[in-house]
């Protein structure tokens, strides 16, 4: 893969946001007139310990290119340790995928709480531009899927 | 009889290659042969069979039927057939051969199944006799001889040369698209290994297996035999057998939602699987004994039954080999006439 | 020790401790064995089997046979035990209703590996002071022992038996294994490498079911690539995403709780070598959170269902290991 | 190349009529009016709702009926539960017919015919009955013997009201599981009804129900001097082809949905008991 000529390329980033934190610092950033890319798609789930791994993959059969996921700080999850499962859950996914020679840049975990509107954005524009780089999702494709 | 000498082999293949797709069996890193598109340099395999069988030609794995756009309350639908292009599959074994026979009864009788007609029709066979077979080879059982294989065009090796006999119209086609590379030639040779290798098909541990025991006349005899029980107690419900076995033609139809449409395909199913027969309101083979059940008496009573006493294996000793647990249609077969 | 076996399996069925014995059954060669369920001492003398091919692990079948009415006797090697342990923990056997004998481990013999030497027409295999003989109808042949052995017994982790009620046999250790060499070997390659190597391992794949079917951890009653509601369920490999998205959420699901048994490869009709994502698991759990081995006990907790304030984060991926 | 079995029409779902709380009536057209094909009484069609699924249903609807076909479906899966969120101007795909029918212009004419239904189980019945009933001279006496669970249960209740009960040579025999306000007619199972009513035992019999109702129906029947070789029913199993390929549907070597779905009770009194 080629890096540094796809400046044309805008990749598709799904967003997993806890509902209590994240979510909430989306909003933020929404409201603090901030910007990020209008291709991060946020879906919103009750707990970053809602995100089962098929999720992730799932994602990435649909066309995603990205795949972040969003939780409150540890030691601050609404659930109480919700997301301390998630951060043992998708690291050890995420070796998986890297053991697969699925490139490492494409998934991510970041902790963002409701006060944090310009981590938030700060976080999608620098992770888009990651992904951006690598180009396309092409090893975990899933080619029924590949807009015609 | 005509042959070609085997140092010639690989221009005989670049020759058929040049015109068609051509499918020979080749070894795999770890071992195992399987069909690969023939490209320069590769080289037919020592092994006896391939792991997986050819009724992936004619009936793979999984294949898209028809597509539909959904817009709404409307729906439009796509047939998205296209002609096959012609191809040879060569170096197919006598039972493998036998098993396309087999698949015809089911797909080709009315309503005849036009995807798996459409890879036959454009398909030719180029069968290879066999002269080294193993122990859990029992073709024979079933009427079959590797010496002399069906297929649209017979190959046997002996001494030195590879000799060709056309079966078919198709086969004759095939014959003489290479007639340039072949040469006339005695059949001495040729003989004395067809005679070899039928002395040592007698010394086969499998040799005696016989099917008068099995037919559509023992439908209600063997359904209700208590041995199935105690034969599918390990029985790990997994398909190994059903998808590495050349006969069996089950299949599931399935949508898959692409995002920018459905695609409605089909793939292999297997019968030992619990959702085979599941329905809304239940399933009339709950355990794995009626689905280990279903298997084996399909291939030994019901197709008999409905196909003038013919039977659904072709004995290539597949499932002998690659069952998990090493249950199989021999031991099968062994404990059922073993009232 | 198959004669000693058999006469002390004979004994617990005569004196009423158990009802019914789990252990190997002859086949139609001397390699095709079958895992079985004997209730009679004639069962016994006629078909029980223990040599050089009864690699397979019965304890799954432990599941279905503890349920039942009276004991069961199960004859497991060390490997097995590991998995009857994790069973238990996870309440998933009766472990009351269960005796069992530890036998002695392996190494187990592969016969694949023998036909994979191009030797066929097998009717006879004999292990001659670790020199095996393999009759067939073309001749005689010859090979070392150990280039013949099954790939879970060649890193064998553990002779150890970690649960039973009666040994035979002398009792071994845990072993230092070179379980992980090959986890290391591929994380040592690039990226693309690694995705080249599994891109011609899983493209194999014939989702025959046979790895979850087997697996000692696998024994949901319903599983997700089943239910028709998950979305998933499509049966057959039909595009590379399937297989990978299958054998990386099979892998994942037994993560934590997979006591490393080898079946999943043993039995893969392809020879996809799925032991290996298994491992990559165990090794990344024991260097991020600590040495754990599944089924070694009965109480502890599996790892990914506890965690500690201080864990590693996910980003730790990214800074190991070669990009 | 011919068109294959396995590519299915596009229908048009032009009205939906509730029959009770779990049973609707779909009919469906030809998206340029007019029936997608044509069936005989007792044959099946593949309905499909493409991502959902397949399924075999009996066509309720009478080969008489030019211009429509119905189908009567319970909700009971997943499919099921879609086709009932439907809405009329729906299009779902059909493929179809498949199986055989009941012998109506054969073995069954000229005969008394007594039809046993019970709940969902008159569906495939109300074929044979409207086509014997548009075809009056061609058949003897008609009884229908239907039971539900309740009134509100009983399906096509508007139809056997208005139509069938009052025409001339049919008799119609409601009953229901359990006594209920606003119902004053027979109450109880619909085998033991069968027996109190005694038919007549040169009627040949149709029989449509849940299992159960047709194992203690049939023993009934016996009990009364019914043959086997007099009595037909209709089976189903899981379906995915249609056409005897896909392997699944077999009861011994008959596939229900090619041999079957109708069978008479000496044929599959020779099959294994697998259903």
């Amino acid at each position: 893969m080629q890096v540094n000529d796809n400046k044309d390329f805008q990749p598709l980033i799904v967003a997993f946001c806890c509902n209590w934190c994240s979510y909430a610092g989306a909003d933020l950033s929404g409201t603090n007139r901030l910007n990020y890319p209008t291709n991060v798609k946020i879906i919103r789930v009750p707990c970053s310990c809602r995100v089962n791994p098929m999720f992730i993959l799932r994602a990435f059969q649909r066309g995603a290119d990205g795949v972040i996921l969003c939780g409150c700080h540890p030691g601050d999850c609404h659930y109480t340790s919700g997301n301390y499962f998630t951060r043992r859950r998708m690291t050890l996914l995420f070796s998986m995928l890297d053991f697969l020679g699925i490139e490492r840049d494409r998934t991510r975990v970041e902790w963002v709480s409701a006060a944090e509107g310009a981590k938030f954005a700060a976080t999608m524009n620098e992770f888009t531009e990651a992904v951006r780089k690598l180009g396309p999702n092409r090893r975990l494709e899933d080619l029924r899927c590949r807009k015609q | 009889m005509l042959r070609i000498s085997a140092d010639k082999l690989d221009s005989l293949f670049e020759a058929i290659a040049a015109k068609q797709a051509l499918y020979i069996p080749a070894d795999r890193e770890d071992g195992e042969a399987e069909y690969k598109k023939y490209v320069s340099g590769m080289k037919l395999t020592s092994r006896l069979n391939t792991l997986r069988s050819a009724k992936d030609f004619f009936f793979p794995q999984t294949e898209d039927i028809v597509e539909f756009r959904m817009d709404g309350k409307k729906i439009e639908v796509n047939d998205i057939r296209k002609e096959c292009e012609d191809f040879v599959i060569f170096g197919v074994r006598a039972c493998d051969a036998r098993s396309f026979t087999i698949l015809d009864k089911v797909y080709l009788v009315d309503p005849v199944d036009s995807f798996y007609k459409n890879r036959r029709d454009h398909g030719t066979v180029v069968t290879m006799a066999c002269s080294r077979p193993a122990e859990t080879c029992f073709c024979q059982t079933f009427g079959i001889d590797p010496t002399a294989p069906e297929g649209d065009c017979a190959c046997w090796k002996a001494g030195n040369y590879y000799y060709f006999k056309a079966n078919t119209e198709k086969g004759q086609v095939f014959i003489d698209s290479i007639a340039g590379l072949l040469e006339e030639g005695d059949t001495a040779e040729l003989d004395s290994t067809v005679a070899r290798t039928r002395e040592i098909m007698k010394k086969l541990p499998l040799a005696n297996l016989s099917t008068e025991n099995f037919g559509g006349d023992k439908l209600n005899e063997y359904f209700n035999s208590d041995k199935w029980a105690e034969l599918s107690e390990s029985c790990l419900g997994c398909g190994t057998c059903t998808f590495v076995c050349p006969t069996c033609q089950c299949y599931d139809i399935k949508d898959f939602n692409t995002g920018n449409g459905i695609k409605r395909y089909r793939c292999w199913d297997s019968c030992m699987y619990s959702d085979f027969t599941k329905m809304a309101h239940g399933n009339p083979r709950l355990t794995q004994l009626e689905r280990f059940r279903q298997r084996f008496m399909h291939k030994l009573v019901y197709f008999p039954a409905n196909n003038n006493g013919e039977f659904g294996c072709v004995g290539c000793g597949r499932c002998l080999s690659k069952c998990p647990i090493s249950m199989n249609i021999v031991k099968v077969m062994k404990a059922l006439e073993d009232k | 020790m198959q004669k000693a076996m058999i006469e002390r399996a004979k004994q617990l069925l005569a004196d009423g401790t158990v009802k019914r014995v789990i252990g190997w059954k002859r086949g139609e060669f001397a390699y095709d064995i079958t895992p079985a369920v004997f209730e009679t001492a004639d069962e016994l003398d006629r078909d029980f089997v223990f040599d050089d091919f009864t690699a397979a692990n019965v304890s799954k079948y432990l599941v279905k046979e503890s349920r039942k009415e009276g004991k069961v006797l199960a004859f497991l090697k060390p490997c097995d035990t590991y998995s009857l342990n994790q069973l238990t923990k996870e309440h998933r056997v009766d472990r009351d209703n269960i005796y069992v004998i530890g036998v002695p481990g392996g190494p187990k013999l592969d016969i694949e590996k023998i036909k994979a030497k191009g030797i066929t027409g097998i009717t006879n295999v004999r292990n001659e002071n670790y020199t095996i003989k393999v009759e067939t109808i073309y001749g005689t042949e010859e090979l070392p022992f150990y280039e013949a052995i099954m790939d879970k017994c060649a890193s064998c982790k553990s002779k150890k038996h970690v649960t039973y009620d009666e040994l035979m046999g002398e009792e071994g250790d845990v072993l230092d294994s070179n379980r992980f060499d090959m986890v290391e070997k591929l994380e040592n390659m690039t990226s693309q490498e690694r995705y080249d190597f599994w891109r011609s391992e899983l493209s194999k794949c014939i989702r025959c079911n046979a790895c979850r079917n087997v697996c000692p951890a696998c024994t949901c009653e319903n599983c997700v690539f089943d239910n028709p509601k998950s979305g998933i369920d499509n049966k057959a490999p039909a595009d590379s995403f399937e297989e990978n998205m299958f054998h990386i959420i099979r892998a994942f699901h037994v993560a934590g709780r997979c006591t490393d048994c080898g079946e999943c490869s043993r039995v893969c009709p392809q020879h996809i070598p799925l032991h290996l994502l298994n491992r990559k698991f165990i090794k990344d759990i024991n260097s991020l959170y600590g040495e754990y081995q599944a089924g070694a006990d009965t109480t502890s907790k599996a790892p990914l269902n506890e965690y500690t304030t201080d864990d590693c984060e996910a980003s730790i991926v990214h800074e190991r290991g070669v990009e | 190349m011919n068109n294959d079995t396995l590519i299915p029409y596009v229908g048009v779902v032009t009205d939906i009529r509730i029959d009770t709380p779990d049973v609707k009536t779909f009919r469906v057209e030809a998206p340029e009016g007019g029936k997608l094909f044509e069936h005989m009484p007792g044959q099946c069609a593949m309905l499909s709702i493409p991502g959902v699924g397949e399924a075999m249903f009996s066509i309720t609807s009478s080969p008489t009926n030019k211009e429509f076909m119905e189908f009567s479906i319970k909700k009971c899966g997943c499919l099921t539960e879609w086709l009932h969120a439907m809405e009329v101007g729906q299009m779902i795909t059909v493929r179809g017919p498949y199986g055989n029918a009941f012998p109506v212009e054969t073995e069954l004419k000229g005969k008394d015919l007594l039809f046993i239904a019970g709940g969902i189980g008159l569906a495939p019945l109300r074929s044979v009955i409207n086509y014997v009933r548009d075809k009056r001279e061609n058949y003897g006496d008609i009884q229908i013997i239907y039971g539900s669970r309740s009134k509100d249960d009983l399906v096509d209740y508007q139809e056997i009201l208005n139509e069938w009960m009052t025409d001339d040579g049919v008799e119609v025999d409601l009953t229901i599981d359990n006594a209920q306000e606003g119902w004053d007619g027979h109450v109880g199972f619909v085998p033991n009804y069968v027996k109190e009513l005694d038919p007549s035992i040169n009627k040949t019999v149709l029989i449509c129900g849940p299992p159960i109702m047709i194992k203690f129906t049939l023993a009934g029947l016996k009990e009364l001097g019914f043959k086997e070789t007099q009595v037909y029913t209709t089976m189903e199993l899981r379906m995915k082809c249609g056409v005897g390929k896909c392997g699944r549907c077999n009861i011994g070597n008959k596939y229900v949905c090619k041999d079957g779905p109708v069978f008479r009770f000496d044929q599959l009194g020779e099959l294994p008991d697998e259903y």
